[in-house]
């Protein structure tokens, strides 16, 4: 279903939609619904017991996962049982090294996935990102890089000369986690670092006014994940549920789409 | 030249490799330390905890007390020390010592109190043992006017009164830990009345407090990244005053307790080097005690900042937060790790550790008093040891180099340490 | 413009009136203190003591020793204090408080080090209770490299560790007197081992060490002409910074134990009005402790300048040698005597007396420790007391006066008298 | 037998001898010696037994002189008893207010001195300078002035002004006691500050070189006492006494004369 490339994408401004693979509450319908809206990308995550940059929310959600007997492969399935525009995997590089970061290449190519997102490797592991660009174009991924805040102003640029589908910066400490941070400062000094590259932005964004201040700053996009977990997990009908969604997307895409 | 900067500066963006982030423990579920920092520090010190820019303006209210505590504080070549060692080195050292508290803590507590008081806190409370720390941020509430609440740890409460009195003279609320302000304190006086405490447990009790009492934060005396931050003061202005003489760095020396004097003393200088390509020939060396080797001795890997693991997990180099150190005296570097910038900057080889044992740096100590008449504080002793070393090396080698020492405080308080170690 | 100043300043032969020489009892046919006095004093100390010159140049050791433990030391604004009294009224206080042992107390003894050294001197010797005037000798004494021999009264010796510990750490040789090593100390240890032992004692048993030792000499920590001008460096630098800030001072204030801060502080300031006619309107007060109230309730008449009556009697004001002032922490203000030339200055009209209590000045420290962030010593209280009462004076008039004090310790060392007054 | 006026004496440098009137060691013999080789001024004191600036040697002099029973009256029959070139009175003005000014006055006239010296005037009882100025003029003596190095310039420069005999300056803090004080240094300074008054200089004077400084810094001339009541009371046979003090008198003569 992918008409585009995945950097494609950021002709507009995107909204990228985290779900954990595998976790019962991501039903069939809500990714439907999901796509339906408006989402433009799909990121799922792979279950993993050490999720280090999570908030509660989003641990519980591998948690549910997991205990719901998710490996792996069930994950893989998982994710290649939707056609969607956009599709990526994200996992813990310390995970997919535990694997084999080639077999997870080939896992995501083969579930339709366009890109694959490490969020420790430039933290923990900077030393395999040579690894980790060459296999992205061994299958055929553009290379996506999660940053924060907190990284050199050097690498950061230097990653943007790699091409990347897009750029990833986590706002806050973790998923979820609202902190009292100048989102707005920093976003507009890692866009001014990083020329065209597109950026998106996330943590713990769940307010169309968040969103604002982002793409009034210079991102190109957000990711929402604990926000929409949070709704899909909170109980209630279906049909209710259904209904949230597609009011909160509409609310989050029309934030999004506003002049700046 | 103006020596006083205007902007603190923030090392992160020029760091070799990107700054790990804190995280919680990944098998905790239910309790998030990270959602926990904003009930405990105020919103501003968060958002320079994690800022992206370089250079965070100095507000003005804080640079006026700066001023008015005697900053800039002077950088004074050592001479008799020189001479003494017959070392064809010169000697500086930076005099933090010169703060109404004696040490260069009060930098980063005027501009916690600063934002608390700003952002409507009504009392800042925090743990201490020795009292260095508690000391300054009681100093601060009161040029700030907010409340302070200081749980100091029974055993220091009791035999350290000095530090005790000059909180409760700022007007600062100072009990001995565990108190019965708070539920675990209580629930430990219950069992033992005379609980000596540990430093665990009045950060509990200060943490506690913040998460009943909406209107209380909690304040920090090293480690954390706005910590280091607030301290760069003394190398921004180090870097002024060397420049006033001419002098280029070859060796600079800290102690190294949490690490805030030492990276507020060198990270202007790593800075430039990193951006830059300044300073390539200056040596960086923190001076830890053998009794909590951290740096030399232990390992980079995620660690709670404090001892009672409520605050968010960091990458540095520890020895454990429950390793338990033999008593020594210089009670500030007890602290069982380093902070997460510094860690970084000893990991990539851009700074390099030393650790002395406690005898050692006394009797540095004693010798630095004799002939500069200015006693350093236990922790200070550390790095002036250091500076000893080096400069011996330097008579050896008929080396010119210039060696700078950040001499972070004065051991006016704590003379009992020397002669319960018979340096004299 | 350069704050240090190259000379000192002696006043005397700007005085209204002919300086009182110094004089022998009457009565004594066989002993005379005047011809003792070469035994127990550098030769050059003894000649500024009788010098009719105006400026006399400072040594250019005595000089780097000065920059070296912080001269210039700063004048400050007490914005937070004018804040806190609601007063029209600008107070500016003089650092004496930043040398490393913590007075101005150092101005003098680096000097009589000085001088000393340059004599062949081996050894000073000098009596101490509190230990103010022996930690600052035994750090000159240090740092000219000469020996220290301080006799410290044995009640203060066992009740202050922290004073007795520094001055060991510099080098000094501390017994607690009466001590074995005079014959006085072996006979009244002989009558009581445990002789808590006077000042009095202390200053027989340093001057026996003199008589017998020719190579020892005595320190004097004030009341001396040349004490008092080694001391006119801090009016000096006054002067200059508060002519750079286009300020003239209205009311200046020292607390007074022997005289010596007091008189170092204004003697510029007076001797210009004497001799020029400036600072015609500036007002200069002495505060003394109630509890040894020579300048508001003593005699100007001739009375020995120590309690043992080894030294010449001196024309001053004076509460009487024997008196026996109550138990008060401000040690050094327990002096039953006010210097000659400050005397005289008192009696010609030029200088105002006022004395307080203790539990007063202590409630002033209070209050200047939490608004200004430093602790006055409990002697330097007594004029931080004063300022206070003129701002308040100002803000009930609305004057815009300029209060200039003279800030002459912190009381870091003495934290234990607001915990005994229960000033907290 | 006083040709000229006591500041007459100072055509040439003048050398002053103190001793007290009644001393049973200052025999007639004593007196003469002294004037046969070149005294040039007798400086006569009035026992008391409150010799406020004396030293051990003339205070032994004054007890000598009470306990052999010399009263005010029997000293100045002592001094009246001399034909000398120039005799002054010495007393203490503590003393002379107790006898009253006048009669002191009037007993020095009587007793053939031509002026009097009171050591504490200016310094004890500044107020009363009026007095004895006025009283000098009355009993046709010349005033002399008693300074000390701690004297203020501008009072130095007054009594100048009034013109003096002469102004003597104390050296020492109190006569026969020698401390390590620069004299030339203090000389030089008051010298500058009286003009031409003549200035003379004692205090603990006994050695030709310290006659030597005083000169060459300005003195015109100086004043000895102890050394000579030392002399004169140490003991020995008279002849051996009086070519004591001949020879040191000499000595002390030829350098108050040498060119400068
Ligand atoms: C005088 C002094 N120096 C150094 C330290 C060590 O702390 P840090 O490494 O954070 O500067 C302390 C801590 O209490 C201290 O009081
Ligand atoms: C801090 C301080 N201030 C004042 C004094 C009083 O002495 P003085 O009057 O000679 O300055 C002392 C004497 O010990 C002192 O320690």
């Amino acid at each position: 279903m992918a008409m585009v490339s995945l950097s494609g994408a950021f002709r507009k401004r995107v909204l990228m939609v985290y779900l954990t693979a595998g976790d019962p509450y991501v039903d069939s319908w809500v990714i439907e619904t999901l796509s339906e809206h408006g989402v433009d990308i799909f990121e799922f995550g792979i279950p993993t017991a050490r999720p280090k940059y999570d908030g509660l929310t989003i641990k519980a959600s591998y948690r549910r996962a997991i205990e719901s007997g998710v490996t792996l492969e069930k994950s893989f399935q998982f994710i290649e049982g939707f056609r969607l525009r956009h599709k990526v995997v994200l996992t813990y590089f310390e995970y997919a090294r535990s694997i084999g970061l080639e077999r997870l290449m080939s896992y995501a190519l083969n579930a339709g996935a366009e890109g694959v997102l490490l969020p420790d490797l430039l933290i923990d592991y900077s030393e395999d990102a040579d690894v980790y660009v060459r296999l992205c174009k061994q299958y055929g991924f553009e290379p996506i890089f999660f940053i924060t805040s907190s990284f050199p102003y050097k690498l950061i640029s230097e990653v943007a000369r790699l091409n990347p589908a897009f750029i990833y910066m986590g706002l806050m400490a973790s998923t979820g986690t609202l902190l009292p941070i100048t989102i707005s400062r920093n976003i507009s000094i890692i866009k001014s670092l990083i020329n065209n590259t597109p950026l998106l932005t996330g943590f713990a964004i769940s307010e169309p006014k968040q969103v604002l201040e982002c793409i009034r700053a210079g991102a190109d996009g957000v990711v929402i994940g604990s926000a929409i977990i949070r709704l899909i997990s909170g109980g209630g009908e279906k049909q209710h549920i259904k209904e949230e969604l597609r009011n909160y997307i509409s609310s989050i895409k029309e934030a999004l789409e506003a002049p700046v | 030249m103006n020596i006083l900067p205007s902007h603190w500066y923030n090392i992160v963006p020029d760091l070799p490799k990107p700054l790990p982030p804190p995280r919680d423990p990944e098998d905790d579920y239910i309790f998030s330390r990270i959602e926990l920092l904003p009930k405990l520090f105020p919103s501003e010190l968060l958002d320079q905890e994690f800022t992206a820019e370089r250079y965070i303006q100095i507000p003005g209210e804080v640079l006026d007390a700066y001023r008015r505590i005697g900053r800039p504080t002077p950088l004074v070549r050592a001479v008799n020390l020189e001479r003494l060692l017959n070392t064809p080195a010169r000697i500086y050292f930076k005099r933090e010592d010169l703060s109404p508290t004696g040490s260069h803590k009060i930098n980063t507590a005027l501009a916690q109190a600063y934002y608390a008081k700003k952002e409507g806190v009504q009392m800042l409370t925090t743990e201490t043992s020795a009292g260095q720390w508690g000391s300054a941020l009681a100093c601060a509430c009161a040029m700030f006017d907010i409340r302070c609440l200081v749980f100091m740890t029974r055993s220091s409460y009791i035999r350290k009164p000095y530090r005790r009195i000059l909180m409760k003279l700022y007007g600062a609320d100072v009990v001995p830990s565990p108190s019965d302000r708070t539920e675990i304190g209580r629930r430990l006086l219950m069992e033992n009345q005379e609980h000596p405490g540990s430093l665990g447990i009045a950060i509990s009790e200060a943490v506690e407090t913040c998460m009943k009492d909406g209107s209380a934060k909690y304040a920090v005396g090293s480690v954390m990244n706005f910590v280091l931050l607030h301290q760069t003061v003394i190398g921004l202005e180090t870097m002024r005053q060397l420049e006033e003489i001419g002098e280029i760095p070859d060796v600079m020396i800290g102690c190294v307790g949490g690490g805030s004097n030492f990276s507020g003393f060198i990270f202007p200088f790593i800075g430039n080097r990193l951006k830059d390509g300044d300073f390539k020939n200056t040596e960086f060396i923190a001076v830890e005690s053998k009794a909590s080797p951290k740096m030399t001795e232990g390992s980079y890997i995620y660690e709670h900042g404090d001892t009672a693991g409520y605050l968010p997990m960091l990458k540095m180099y520890t020895v454990g937060r429950s390793y338990v150190p033999p008593p020594i005296h210089a009670a500030g570097l007890r602290y069982h790790a380093a902070a997460p910038i510094l860690s970084l900057l000893i990991k990539e080889g851009l700074v390099k550790a030393v650790a002395y044992t406690q005898e050692e740096v006394l009797e540095a100590a004693r010798v630095f008093a004799r002939v500069e008449g200015i006693v350093p504080a236990p922790e200070t002793a550390h790095a002036v040891k250091q500076a000893i070393v080096e400069a011996e090396h330097c008579r050896r080698r008929n080396l010119k180099k210039t060696i700078i020492l950040c001499f972070s405080g004065h051991g006016l308080l704590d003379l009992s340490v020397f002669e319960e170690y018979g340096t004299y």
